[in-house]
């Protein structure tokens, strides 16, 4: 069903009585997810956002447990509103699903699983990849709908090819009429050949876990974490005390104290294999349990690296040796 | 919201000092009508309000009535205010989480326990376990090395052990941490593994200690001509969760806490130089 | 002016450098900081507008120095002297261990080509001889605005509330990924206090609380030791104004103990010296 | 009912506890929402203990140590107030009142100042608190924010 922008805008605005929406916002000059009031405040203009969706399901902060004098209390999940991601890009989308298989397997979390419950995703087929994303080297597509409950396809002059994907994307939409969810070739077609960037992924990467390369490649790593919290798959984390809470927050792989023991034995100590660990995590262990690589080739984390040296970089460099 | 990360409760029956740093805690579930089924080889996280938590294994076994033990080193925030507690103190605690020991496998082999330091807990559920159907398996021998005498754990079991005629125990102290009445080996517990000589025959080697013996032992192993696959060892990794989320215990693609934490030496060995 | 660099680079290997750090070309148009460690390393190397890393983050990086290297050769600018004249002075790395090759430079450049806020204002684009092995490219010519420090003046501008207000809705999106702290060559502790977690005096999770808590820490840690490299600033993936928030604590230091961090390789820390007529609380309180 | 002010005070072994235990001696009245914690030296007092008893929920802080010139230990003083200087100015400067945080001199013959100070520094901290009752840096207040 074809809409034009107001109509959605509109939808959006009476939804968000009822839901607590999260959209892309413009701060500072660069685009985040953040919790919306109206529709007035949506940048619907985006390429990537700084941020991705992944902390509408892994928050940054969860508190866990509340300590009372007796004992401790468990604490409920946010609050209980139904809740709307709009506009999420097609890689962001799909990073959600890579989480799922982490966090609804075989021993679901269950603050997670509400969450997800409770949210809809609403995505936005991409016309604006970078010169750093590419997700269509991963099994992606600027086109994909997976992991979205309804998708929006930009026809270039402000309205929206909307399709429902699902029971959830029905409820917010209840009056398209119901279609194949497929996406125009025409569209897929250009969307895929924007995309610019390959990265191809070794077939033998466990060759290389002797490699040199790692040692090499990993010297202008500074050890932060701007690539992980960025990245809409990696949901590494911690379960810290924090005043009379329990807390689960990120933390990332490279720290110096993700892996140190309170004995003070790290074993991962050396930069190189932590460098490596985040690598292989993604496009070797993951998949092997899996069966699909952990990267969604969103591209945030060359964009944002400190040192330029993007995992795209990593692999590209790996196979050029 | 109760979750995969709330705690149950459980109650410190009694505490023995081992050595000036490792107390083991006797703990009892305060809701026992939930059942706390685990094998030897499985850890759970403890935790103290205000502390936090941190993993330790099970160091009795499940025909321990009603009690489950965990031995307890000094060494940060947590085992510090695990140390603070008296009894009749509330902890939390969640699990059992990992694999535990192949019990099956180990049936009707000639075993071999290789332990150092606190890393004789793990082995302590599984040689309890073992000596109660003793029958069922082959010969038994325990190697046990500790930085000094004064280090060693769980005395008055060793002692039964070394009393029993159908196990062999040998015990070591790194050079150095002898005292003059100590009467056991001196020497590091690869070196000492190395002049016991086991024969790989039928046997089925188990290891667990800090992570310099363990990979110096599994080395041992090696020039022993010991089939990897029949070496095992219980692995410790700093661990968070317990249940392969938080991704800091990989083994490769396996985690301690999920796949492990017991391992064998043929699936580590790719890996050794980011796990030990 | 790259053929010269390059050339140095090649002769101190001829010496007992073993290794240098320098400024290599990337996939894209940016560069990325480069380790040669031989002759034929130096061909991979660049020079331009987009050299904005502060290089001497990398002698106190423990991973990359290893043991033994030898000699380090670092490539620097002007402003990377006056950090490396900080680490001198904290005694951080000797001299004697180093080869600097200083470059006289136009000033770098942002990603809508826009020169950075710290060139506009650079005094030392052409780099003291002395305290540099040697000095490569022309002088440049260039009328440095001076630095009028208006994004200061602004935030202290506001009323105590709104203060408050913005930097909590700067720090509200601090995603705690260390990216300043770890980009800072003066943040070259072992083990940061920040990350500590026993005794945890920073909380771990980012709250607007800890958020503030962690910048604060930061801000003072750096005041009177930061030389303004704007780095943090620079990789900051939430664009936190965090260059402000060093120049202030630059300028409470330079008003109140007449200090310019970096000036000199022996000049002591503000904070760990002292002198008898410095603002006293109880003349202040009296006032 | 006004809010219970909890204040800390660093008390130097050698001038400023002593000046206290002198205004107790001579029965001098000051209020009681101070908190003493003996230190050797004001120059023991790191920031980050100042910092940690925000996070900890005081409203202010109090260092007090010898006059300069008096330091048991020739100069400790003179850093704390270089410090102190900084980190004053620094919070301030992202909008923490500066009325919570306060250096000040207190010999050990100073009795009657000791009880001014007390008294001033809570007249300065209630006022802050008046303007804003969180200091801003309190976990145990954002403890309650829950998850996001």
């Amino acid at each position: 069903m074809i809409v034009k922008q107001d109509q959605l805008n509109a939808r959006l605005d009476d939804l968000s009585k009822t839901m607590e929406v999260f959209a892309p916002v413009r701060e500072r000059g660069r685009v985040y997810f953040r919790t919306v009031r109206s529709s007035g405040e949506i940048a619907w203009d985006y390429g990537v956002s700084v941020n991705s969706i992944k902390e509408c399901f892994l928050p940054p902060r969860q508190v866990f447990l509340r300590y009372t004098s007796g004992g401790f209390e468990t604490v409920p999940v946010a609050n209980g509103r139904p809740r709307l991601v709009f506009l999420a890009r097609p890689c962001d989308a799909r990073g959600v699903t890579i989480m799922d298989k982490v966090f609804l397997g075989d021993r679901p979390d269950e603050t997670y699983a509400a969450l997800r419950e409770r949210t809809t995703i609403v995505g936005l087929a991409c016309d604006r990849p970078d010169e750093h994303c590419f997700c269509t080297s991963v099994g992606g597509s600027p086109a994909g709908t997976e992991g979205m409950d309804a998708a929006l396809i930009p026809m270039g002059d402000g309205s929206y090819d909307l399709k429902v994907l699902s029971d959830k994307g029905r409820a917010v939409f209840p009056d398209a009429p119901a279609d194949d969810g497929a996406i125009p070739e025409e569209f897929v077609r250009k969307a895929e050949a924007a995309v610019r960037r390959t990265v191809t992924i070794p077939e033998t990467l466990r060759d290389s876990f002797g490699s040199d390369y790692w040692r090499e490649v990993s010297q202008s790593c500074l050890k932060c974490g701007a690539c992980a919290h960025l990245c809409p798959t990696c949901h590494c984390f911690d379960i810290v005390e924090e005043g009379d809470c329990r807390v689960r927050c990120w933390d990332y792989c490279q720290s110096d104290t993700f892996t140190k023991a309170a004995a003070g034995h790290d074993h991962r100590g050396a930069k190189f294999s932590r460098c490596r660990q985040r690598v292989y995590h993604k496009f070797d262990y993951y998949p092997e349990n899996f069966g699909i690589v952990a990267c969604v080739g969103c591209g945030r984390c060359a964009r944002h690296c400190p040192v330029n040296s993007g995992i795209s970089d990593l692999i590209n460099g790996l196979n050029e040796r | 919201m109760k979750s995969l990360y709330t705690p149950r409760l459980a109650r410190v029956k009694s505490i023995v000092a081992e050595t000036r740093d490792v107390r083991t805690l006797r703990l009892a579930l305060e809701d026992a009508a939930d059942p706390f089924d685990f094998t030897p080889g499985q850890f759970v996280e403890l935790s103290v309000p205000r502390a936090g938590e941190a993993t330790f294994c099970i160091a009795s076994c499940p025909g321990d009535e009603g009690v489950l033990e965990c031995s307890v080193k000094r060494v940060g925030a947590v085992t510090e205010a695990i140390h603070m507690l008296d009894p009749e103190s509330l902890v939390g605690i969640r699990g059992p989480y990992g694999n535990g020991f192949p019990m099956d496998t180990l049936k009707g082999k000639d075993l071999l326990f290789v332990g150092g330091g606190i890393g004789l807990a793990p082995l302590r559920g599984l040689i309890r376990e073992v000596l109660r159907s003793r029958d069922d398996y082959g010969g038994l021998a325990i190697l046990y090395g500790a930085r000094t005498a004064a280090d060693r754990v769980y005395k008055d079991e060793l002692d039964a052990w070394q009393g029993r005629e159908d196990v062999r125990t040998v015990l070591t102290v790194d050079p150095g941490g002898e005292l003059p009445d100590w009467k056991g080996r001196v020497g590091y517990v690869p070196d000492v593994l190395r002049e016991m000589a086991p024969k790989p025959d039928d046997s089925v080697a188990v290891v667990c200690g800090p992570p310099i013996m363990i990979r110096l032992t599994l080395a041992a192993f090696d020039e022993l001509g010991f089939d990897p696959e029949r070496v095992l060892t219980s692995l410790e990794l700093k661990m968070k969760c317990g249940v392969g989320q938080c991704g800091r215990c990989n083994v490769g693609p396996l985690y301690v806490c999920k796949d492990g934490p017991v391992f064998t030496c043929a699936q580590i060995k790719e890996f050794m130089e980011d796990i030990l | 002016m790259l053929d010269e660099l390059k050339q140095q680079v090649r002769e101190l290997f001829a010496g007992d450098v073993g290794l240098v750090i320098a400024y290599g070309r990337s996939r894209d148009e940016r560069t990325v900081p480069v380790f040669a460690r031989k002759p034929a390393d130096a061909d991979a190397l660049v020079w331009n507008d987009r050299c904005y890393y502060n290089l001497t983050r990398y002698l106190t990086d423990r991973d990359v120095m290893g043991d033994g290297e030898g000699k380090i050769g670092i490539v620097v600018k002007g402003c990377d002297l006056k950090t490396l004249n900080v680490l001198l002075a904290e005694k951080q790395v000797t001299r004697e261990n180093l080869a600097v090759v200083a470059l006289r430079c136009k000033g770098m450049k942002d990603a809508d080509g826009k020169l950075l806020a710290k060139c506009e204002t650079c005094t030392v684009a052409d780099p003291d001889p002395a305290l540099c092995d040697c000095v490569i490219g022309p002088v440049p010519q260039r009328e440095p605005r001076e630095d009028d420090f208006a994004d200061v003046d602004a935030i202290e501008a506001m009323p105590p509330a709104e203060r408050l207000a913005h930097w909590s809705r700067e720090f509200e999106r601090c995603l705690r990924c260390d990216a300043c702290r770890n980009i800072c060559p003066l943040c070259y502790c072992r083990e940061c206090l920040a990350s500590q977690h026993d005794p945890r005096w920073i909380p771990a999770s980012g709250s607007a609380t800890g958020n503030r808590l962690f910048h604060l820490v930061r801000a003072f840690h750096m005041a009177g030791r930061c030389t303004n490299c704007g780095e943090c600033e620079r990789v900051c993936p939430v664009g936190i104004p965090l260059s402000t928030l060093m120049r202030k604590g630059a300028r409470i230091v330079r008003e109140s103990f007449g200090v310019e961090p970096g000036a000199a390789p022996d000049q002591r820390s503000p904070l760990a010296s002292f002198a008898p007529n410095d603002p006293d609380p109880e003349e202040v309180a009296i006032k | 009912m006004p809010k219970k002010l909890k204040i800390v005070g660093f008390l130097c072994n050698w001038c400023s506890y002593a000046g206290a235990d002198l205004a107790g001696v001579n029965r001098l009245q000051y209020g009681h929402e101070i908190r003493v914690i003996r230190v050797p030296c004001s120059g023991r007092v790191n920031p980050l203990l100042v910092l940690k008893c925000f996070q900890e929920g005081a409203d202010g802080v109090l260092i007090a140590g010898c006059h300069p010139g008096d330091c048991h230990y020739q100069d400790g003083n003179y850093y704390t107030r270089r410090r102190m200087h900084v980190l004053r100015e620094l919070l301030d400067f992202v909008g923490i009142d500066r009325r919570r945080l306060h250096l000040r001199w207190v010999s050990a013959s100073e009795g009657a100042k000791w009880a001014d100070v007390v008294n001033g520094v809570i007249e300065d901290v209630r006022a802050a608190c008046e303007d804003a009752p969180d200091s801003a840096l309190s976990l145990r207040a954002a403890a309650g924010a829950g998850d996001a």
